[in-house]
């Protein structure tokens, strides 16, 4: 069984190659932009059995660290779930070894921005970038723009129309976006936070 | 005090005395050795006991005989081999190194540690780190300038 | 001191290849005071050492320094070495060119003249080394044994039997410890009682044995050989002369809903009490905090509430006003046994850094137990006879979840280490449960299968495969009560399938810890102890049931987590320890030991304020009519262990620590 | 000053005390005077050029006044610190010596000056004494005192810790240089009551004895730390001093770190540990890697 | 003491309600709110989702603001926005690199210094004023405590209330008179920011709360975010689609529920705002016609 997962899997070979070479692994990539060590996690499950978003998942929360551990960035890479974390930081309450899972989550998914990964869910992407969009022009989040943008990125085109009109009607939804003063003090943190990043 | 040139100061072997507890940090240093931790060649270790035994007269004597910088380091708090020996020490130490300090001996010359039997990278650090931090102070020839003043 | 010979070591390429040895053999020959410096190939070899022998005898050496390793490797060696050729062993000191030199440089220039201040400082010290003989102290032959669990029990009878009397204290009215608690044994499935109440008898027959139950150690004075130890005898309220163990005290005391200890809480027991039929000695004890009579006196009420235990004793053994006493036992070695106690998942702990589970509910879901209660339900004396039913309902769970590393390896709740017996007893439990429920279905939440031990790895597969266990890797991330079951929301990494368990009773193998008290024993004894609060060995491998203290010596679940075998091999350890201690009328040690100059000491006493073991004392100079001139420090040289905290202290540097005296450090430093 | 007089031909007459340890006119001001016989006992004085610490004739060093056992002693509030110093390291039995305390606003900086106290006259010792008069005594004379004047001039302190190392050492080098190791400020001391001083222990000789500045230097940093967390603050140190070293200096800045770091204030009451042979597990321990 | 405020753009509209409840609440009850002028976006789930930096730096702003109006502590009723403000406060208090690269970025004088606290923490800590305005105790009114996530985790940041078994929220509802009924979702995740992107896993996890909140008999969830306002009730329809029966379950803004006890009109509290009717709890909780100073508040 071991031995079928080895062979069928490309980046086995390119992976394992990596084993011994501690400075330029994957785990130790993610060590450094992250700050958190990987070894850290000793596979005991604890964040995956509490995780409320486990059952839609591919790879579990644990996995995806023994993943980092064992430097699979690819296998790792091309899988949806970091996406679906929901940051509920159920997993870093919990984790018996003072390892923070949701952090480093959010650390990989960073990485899959940066590296222009595919594995991110459109739509969610797509709601991340429209919600990033708007804090970046109006300096804060202006929903019925955010829900429009995300609608024409997404392609969702038709969900949720049923309750635009109730939201509407209670006087959720606001036609017109107010921007702050300080918009471009935002968009100069905006371009700061991007250029650190990158480096 | 002479102005040093960038060679002089190149060309300056710091002379570092080291006082350390027998149970922990010659232990530790011990330990740097059978890893091969490779550190600066400057430091003198002279074993004691204990931290508790080392009298702050050692610390002077070592300066009067010429020692650029002087290390000295024992056990953690509540692994004293003695129980206590190195509690006594920080209070001891915490006073002289304000006393000296304030006579004008720099305390960047006097390192205090604490580094375990297990600790043998610990203790290369401190090595390294006190010989670096003496080697940019420069010479202590304060003690010996003052053979000149009389 | 002036005829010095120098001994340099190559240690093979070790030192050799970075440090030129005949260099420094050349440079050390020059000194003032060098008679004799070679270098050699290995100086510690036979030829080696005999090379040395030869030049003690032919220079006419009084001292010896050997460049070579760390003393810690090789100081013995070289002062036996002397001591052969004729000198005294203590004017032979090692200059450590080896760790502190030839191994951590790589320049040969820099390495070589480091070898030659290191060897030279040594030099210049050991003029000043002068001959010392070793120090004896007479011994007491009698041990105290604290705790009478069964590694109290095997110590106290190994050292009986080997002829030496022992004094045992134990802090319950019952000898037995846990052990008395368990059900049945792994990895035999042996019946825990069965095997130590025959030894529990032997300990209180046993002619050289003194039992004191019910008793703590209050106080100890001296050193190796010679302690003074006081115990406090707590009142029973029960003249144990008189008593004769019949048990209709116990019968008749009106309050017997007092939750039993030795049930864990899981059954009752009455105010005047024995913890259970074996106990040893069979003599109850009267539970003040809850008897109607003491808490009636506490209220300062008129009348006593209830005599009824005094009006059936027979043997008039019932004495209310019984206090406690202190009894004064001199011992020449100590035995610390006093075993654990198991980590709650509570909110509130008894110290800060360790903190409860509040996602398993911090302990307030009913039918969630620990180990030592399972244990209770399946012992055949325990509340249910030995039948495994829930706690709240009394039903028979079908499904029982336990839970491995609850506190342990769990460093988030304040406990990083293994527990290291929860894998056992856990595969022991599913065993007794599937045994004794029928059709019931044991599901075990472990991280890793630790069974290293003679039949330990079968006995947990035998679990596994011949007594259906489930046995799923992951941890539990919460624990909820809905209705009448438990949900247990764990994860099986393996399968990497989510398992939601509605359990019908939960066993969480919780942590060992060291019983509570156990800083304050540790202090009482001058041996120190981890921040968990184990008590700490002298050596982790090499000197395993001795601790820093001399005459002290550890056994058990005090040290570390332990086993019933484990504890037991500690505890005859120690007994060979202390038997051999005890085999001589007088004990030698090293004699590197504090020493006073009562000329110029003037009695401020800093030095008895320092020192960590109380050896200095309090000494009055008279004249020859007996007048007092003054009064004066002086060390105890049985106590003193030779930190020197008492010298840098000193301000009139009038004591002396041989062997680092301010005579050689200062000889040292000067050469500097 | 009566009651003074009185009570001390009282403790005489009555054998309480076989000498009365105080300060008596002398031909340059206030000078310690020894009174065994009750008929001198007029002879006693206080004033504020009571600048002695009579403390140190307590001290067993002065062999002279081992013999009459029972003293009485006429203390300050530094005085009564440097008593209680004693009985706290075992050098005099509290019931050997009766105290007879002063209540005191602070003394002139010598015996020779005239009394009046002012910014400029008063005794650098008594700017940061907090003690009106000593809680360590039988007898209590005087009238209430008020606080002393503040003295003038530069925090040497505060200068000198705003001072580079380098600085700080010339500074030093500059003052100790002129000793010349007479030991008046040892002498002096009531806390100085070895007797061999490591000073003067020549085996192995720590301090140089000779007046060099390496073993001027030596003496004073040793002379501190032997005083850390027992100095009294009574300043008579460096008014035995005399090539005027400021020795008090080092002495307020070591009294300073032992206050901030153990919360300790040298105190007239005997059964308060010293700081130093005693520790918390939590002491602070920032300096030390 | 003054406390600074924070809306969060989903008071600033979407949840008004919220808004203007916890203004009511306070002004009651004596407490001083001072809005943090010019304030931006925490960043919320798609910051750090995407830019741990931006995470960081633009809350940093917020707080340094804060600083700058001389505020000591600051409010955040949004649990996701009090996350974000805690979280880069605590991150930039015990990585001292992080918090030179983030003053860097501010371009702005900024110690840090700023305590931050959420809704359920603000409310517990002035519980004694509150209970002096009680006017209206919301007798034999069984409500649920709903946490969710950011509120109480993770516990290194958060820190006020216990992480696995908290009582704030609990003591705040019997302050006003309400009973807090035992149930077991309450710490559990209601799907935050995907009410969105991956409306499917709402409404999953939004059923499994309601169903356990209904079970235990709580007849309203009480909430301190919202984004979980939205969740349990903007997608209480599609849920219901997924039970047996219709769940009806009122979710109330936890300062809606003191409003009320206080006598605050439901108009003010904007209870009126909501898809699924309070008004069986309005009715239940036997709060009449209120006085017109109330309407003032």
């Amino acid at each position: 069984m071991e031995k079928e997962t080895a062979s069928g899997e490309s980046e086995n070979t390119s992976a394992s190659a990596h084993h011994g070479h501690a400075e330029e692994s994957f785990r130790s990539e993610v060590r450094q932009a992250i700050g958190l060590n990987p070894a850290k996690c000793y596979q005991c499950g604890k964040c995956s059995a509490g995780c409320p978003m486990a059952s839609e998942m591919t790879l579990m929360p644990h996995e995806m660290i023994r993943l980092v551990q064992l430097d699979r960035r690819d296998r790792l890479m091309q899988d949806e779930s970091m996406w679906l974390c929901l940051t509920c930081e159920t997993c870093t309450a919990r984790c018996p070894n003072g390892f923070d899972p949701a952090r480093m989550l959010d650390g990989l998914r960073e990485m899959s921005l940066r590296a222009h990964g595919e594995n991110a869910p459109r739509r969610i992407q797509a709601f991340h970038s429209s919600f990033l969009d708007q804090i970046r022009s109006h300096g804060r989040v202006f929903e019925f723009g955010l829900v429009f943008a995300y609608k024409m990125r997404s392609g969702a085109l038709f969900d949720d129309v049923l309750n635009a009109p109730g939201m509407y009607f209670r006087g959720k939804l606001k036609l017109t976006p107010h921007t702050i003063d300080g918009v471009d003090d935002v968009r100069r943190i905006f371009d700061a936070c991007m250029a650190e990043e990158e480096r | 005090m002479a102005a040093k040139t960038s060679t002089d100061k190149a060309s300056f072997k710091p002379r570092i005395a080291a006082f350390v507890c027998n149970w922990c940090t010659y232990t530790g240093a011990d330990l740097a050795g059978t890893s091969r931790l490779q550190m600066a060649p400057n430091v003198r270790i002279i074993r004691l006991p204990c931290t508790g035994r080392i009298d702050p007269l050692f610390i002077i004597k070592a300066f009067e005989r010429g020692a650029d910088g002087v290390i000295v380091s024992g056990c953690h708090p509540a692994d004293c081999h003695y129980t206590s020996g190195n509690y006594h020490a920080r209070r001891r130490f915490a006073v002289a190194r304000d006393v000296f300090g304030f006579m004008g001996i720099d305390p960047k010359r006097i390192t205090f540690s604490w580094v375990s039997a297990s600790e043998g990278g610990k203790w290369a650090e401190v090595v390294n780190d006190t010989t670096a931090r003496v080697q940019e102070l420069g010479p202590f020839s304060a003690y010996r300038e003052m053979e000149a003043r009389v | 001191m002036s005829r010095i010979g120098v001994f340099v070591c190559h240690c093979g390429e070790n030192i050799g290849r970075t440090v030129d040895c005949a260099a420094v053999a050349q440079a050390c020959g020059e000194l003032p005071g060098v008679v004799h410096s070679i270098d050699y190939k290995y100086m510690c070899s036979d030829p080696g050492q005999a090379l040395v022998k030869q030049a003690v005898a032919e220079h006419k050496l009084d001292g010896v320094v050997v460049a070579a390793c760390s003393p810690h490797m090789h100081e013995k060696t070289f002062r036996k070495t002397v001591a052969n050729a004729g000198i005294n062993r203590f004017l032979c000191e090692m200059a450590n060119v080896r760790e502190h030199c030839s191994w951590i440089h790589e320049d040969r220039e820099e390495a070589t003249q480091k070898a030659i201040d290191l060897t030279r400082f040594i030099v210049e010290k050991i003029k000043h080394n002068v001959p010392l003989e070793p120090i004896k102290i007479p011994v007491t032959r009698r041990a105290l044994v604290i705790g009478g669990g069964i590694a109290g029990i095997q110590a106290a009878l190994d050292i009986a039997d080997g002829g030496c009397e022992v004094v045992l204290v134990e802090k319950e009215p019952s000898i037995g410890g846990h052990m008395s608690q368990l059900s049945e044994t792994f990895p035999t499935l042996d019946c825990s009682q069965c095997i130590l109440t025959p030894r529990m008898v032997e300990v209180y027959q046993h002619p050289r044995i003194k039992l004191m139950a019910y008793a703590e150690v209050d106080k100890v004075e001296g050193y190796i050989g010679n302690f003074t130890v006081t115990v406090r005898q707590k009142a029973r309220g029960v003249n144990a002369s008189l008593c004769n163990g019949c048990g209709e005290c116990q019968k008749v005391c009106p309050n017997k809903k007092i939750a039993s200890e030795f049930d864990a809480g899981l059954g009752k027991r009455p105010a005047i009490y024995v913890p259970f039929p074996q106990a040893v000695p069979n003599i109850p004890v009267i539970d003040r905090a809850n008897c109607a009579l003491y808490k009636g006196r506490a209220r300062n009420a008129k009348k006593d509430a209830c005599k009824k235990c005094e009006e059936v004793c027979g043997r008039k053994a019932i004495d209310f006003d019984q206090q406690d006493t202190f009894l004064t036992e001199k011992v020449g070695a100590i035995v610390v046994a006093t075993g654990y106690q198991l980590y709650n998942i509570k909110k509130e702990q008894d110290k800060e850094a360790i903190s409860g589970y509040g996602e398993y509910g911090y302990g307030t879901i009913p039918d969630v137990i620990d180990g030592l209660q399972f244990e209770r339900l399946a012992s055949a004396s325990g509340p249910t006879g030995g039948k495994i039913l829930r706690p709240s309902d009394g039903k028979e769970p079908k499904t029982v979840v336990f839970l491995q590393c609850i506190g342990s390896r769990d460093p988030a709740k304040g406990i990083d280490y293994c527990s290291k017996i929860c894998c056992m007893y856990i595969a022991k439990h599913t065993m007794l449960y599937h045994h004794k429920v029928h059709g019931g279905q044991a599901i075990v939440f472990f991280m890793d299968i630790r069974a290293g031990g003679k039949g330990y790895d079968e006995f947990t597969r035998r679990a596994i495969e011949e007594n259906d266990a489930l046995y799923v890797r992951g941890r539990v991330s919460k624990m909820y009560r809905d209705g009448d079951v438990i949900k247990v929301l764990g994860f099986d990494t393996l399968s990497g399938e989510p398992m939601h368990i509605d359990a019908d009773m939960v066993v969480l193998a919780t942590a060992m810890r060291p019983q509570p008290g156990i800083e304050s024993l540790a202090q009482k004894l001058s041996v120190s102890y981890d921040r968990f609060g184990f008590i700490n060995e002298a050596h982790p491998k090499l000197r395993p049931v001795e601790t820093n203290t001399a005459g002290v010596y550890v056994a058990g679940a005090c040290q570390a987590p332990r086993d019933i075998p484990d504890a037991v091999a500690m505890a005859s350890a120690t007994a060979s320890k202390i038997l051999g201690l005890f085999s001589a009328s007088e004990l030698e040690r090293e004699p590197l030991v504090a020493q006073v100059d009562q000329g110029t000491c003037a009695g401020c006493f800093h030095c008895v304020r320092v020192c960590p073991y109380g050896a200095v004392e309090h000494f009055e100079v008279k004249d020859r009519k007996g007048n007092l001139i003054k009064t004066v420090a002086q060390v105890n040289k049985g106590v003193c262990q030779g930190c020197g905290t008492c010298q840098a202290n000193c301000p009139s540097k009038s004591v002396e620590l041989q062997g680092f005296t301010d005579q050689q450090i200062f000889a040292a430093i000067n050469a500097f | 000053m009566q009651a003074l007089q009185e009570l001390a031909r009282k403790l005489l007459t009555d054998k309480t005390a076989n000498v009365v340890i105080g300060w008596g006119q002398g031909p340059r001001g206030p000078r310690p005077i020894f009174v065994t016989q009750p008929e001198h006992a007029d002879r006693l004085i206080f004033d504020t050029r009571c600048v002695h610490n009579l403390a140190t004739y307590l001290n067993p060093r002065r062999a002279h006044l081992v013999p009459f056992v029972k003293k009485a002693v006429v203390v300050k509030p530094c005085d009564a610190r440097a008593v209680a110093g004693l009985i706290r390291e075992t050098q005099v039995k509290r019931e050997d010596v009766v105290l007879i305390g002063m209540r005191c606003g602070g003394v002139v900086r010598d015996s020779d000056m005239d009394g009046k106290l002012t910014e400029a006259t008063v005794s650098p010792r008594c700017m940061d004494c907090p003690d009106r008069e000593p809680k360590l005594a039988d007898h209590l004379m005087g009238e209430e005192a008020s606080a002393p004047p503040k003295g003038k001039g530069p925090d040497m302190i505060a200068k000198l810790d705003a001072m580079s190392p380098a600085e700080r050492w010339e500074f030093w080098q500059k003052e100790l240089e002129r000793c010349v190791r007479c030991h008046a400020c040892r002498e002096v001391c009531p806390m100085c009551f070895c007797d061999r001083c490591i000073a003067d222990k020549s085996m192995p000789q720590w301090i140089e004895s000779s007046p060099h500045p390496r073993g001027n230097l030596s003496w004073q940093m040793t002379r501190v730390m032997h005083m850390a967390g027992r100095c009294v603050g009574c300043g008579e140190c460096t008014r035995a001093c005399p090539v005027d070293i400021p020795l008090g200096l080092i002495l307020r800045k070591m009294t300073q770190t032992v206050e901030e770091r153990f919360g300790y204030r040298v105190s007239d009451d005997p059964t308060v540990p010293a700081p130093m042979g005693a520790y918390r597990l939590d002491d602070k321990q920032e300096f030390i890697l | 003491m003054k406390i600074g405020y924070f809306p969060g753009c989903s008071l600033d509209f979407s949840a008004k309600e919220f808004d203007t409840s916890l203004q009511a609440v306070a002004t009651s009850a004596g407490m001083e709110l001072e809005e943090i002028k010019d304030w931006a976006c925490c960043g919320a789930t798609s910051g750090h989702a995407t830019n741990h930096l931006l995470s960081i730096a633009l809350p940093a702003r917020t707080l340094a603001l804060a600083e700058e109006q001389e505020l000591e502590r600051v409010v955040a009723p949004c649990a996701a926005c009090y996350s974000r403000l805690a979280t880069a406060r605590h991150e930039m208090a015990e990585d001292k690199k992080l918090f030179s690269k983030v003053t860097g970025i501010l371009k702005r004088d900024f110690t840090n210094s700023v305590q931050v606290m959420n809704i359920a923490e603000l409310l517990r800590d002035n519980l004694p004023a509150i209970k002096e305005k009680v006017t209206h105790p919301l007798k034999d009114l069984k409500v649920a405590c709903y946490y969710g996530c950011l509120l109480v985790r993770p516990p290194k940041v958060t820190g006020f209330d216990d992480t696995e078994d908290p009582s704030s929220m609990e003591e705040v509802c019997r302050a006003a008179g309400a009973t807090p009924v035992k149930w077991n979702k309450r710490l559990d995740c209601c799907g935050g920011g995907f009410s969105l992107s991956r409306t499917g896993s709402v409404i999953r996890l939004g059923k499994e709360i309601l169903e356990d909140a209904q079970a235990a008999g709580a007849q309203a969830v009480v909430v301190a975010c919202p984004m979980c306002h939205s969740n349990l009730d903007l997608r209480q329809k599609a849920i219901a689609e997924q039970t047996a029966k219709p769940l009806e379950m009122p979710i109330l803004f936890i300062t809606q529920l003191v409003g009320l006890a206080m006598g605050i009109s439901e108009q003010i509290l904007g209870l009126n705002r909501h898809f699924v009717s309070a008004q069986p709890i309005i009715a239940k909780a036997t709060v009449k016609a209120l006085p017109a100073a109330r309407e003032e508040a």
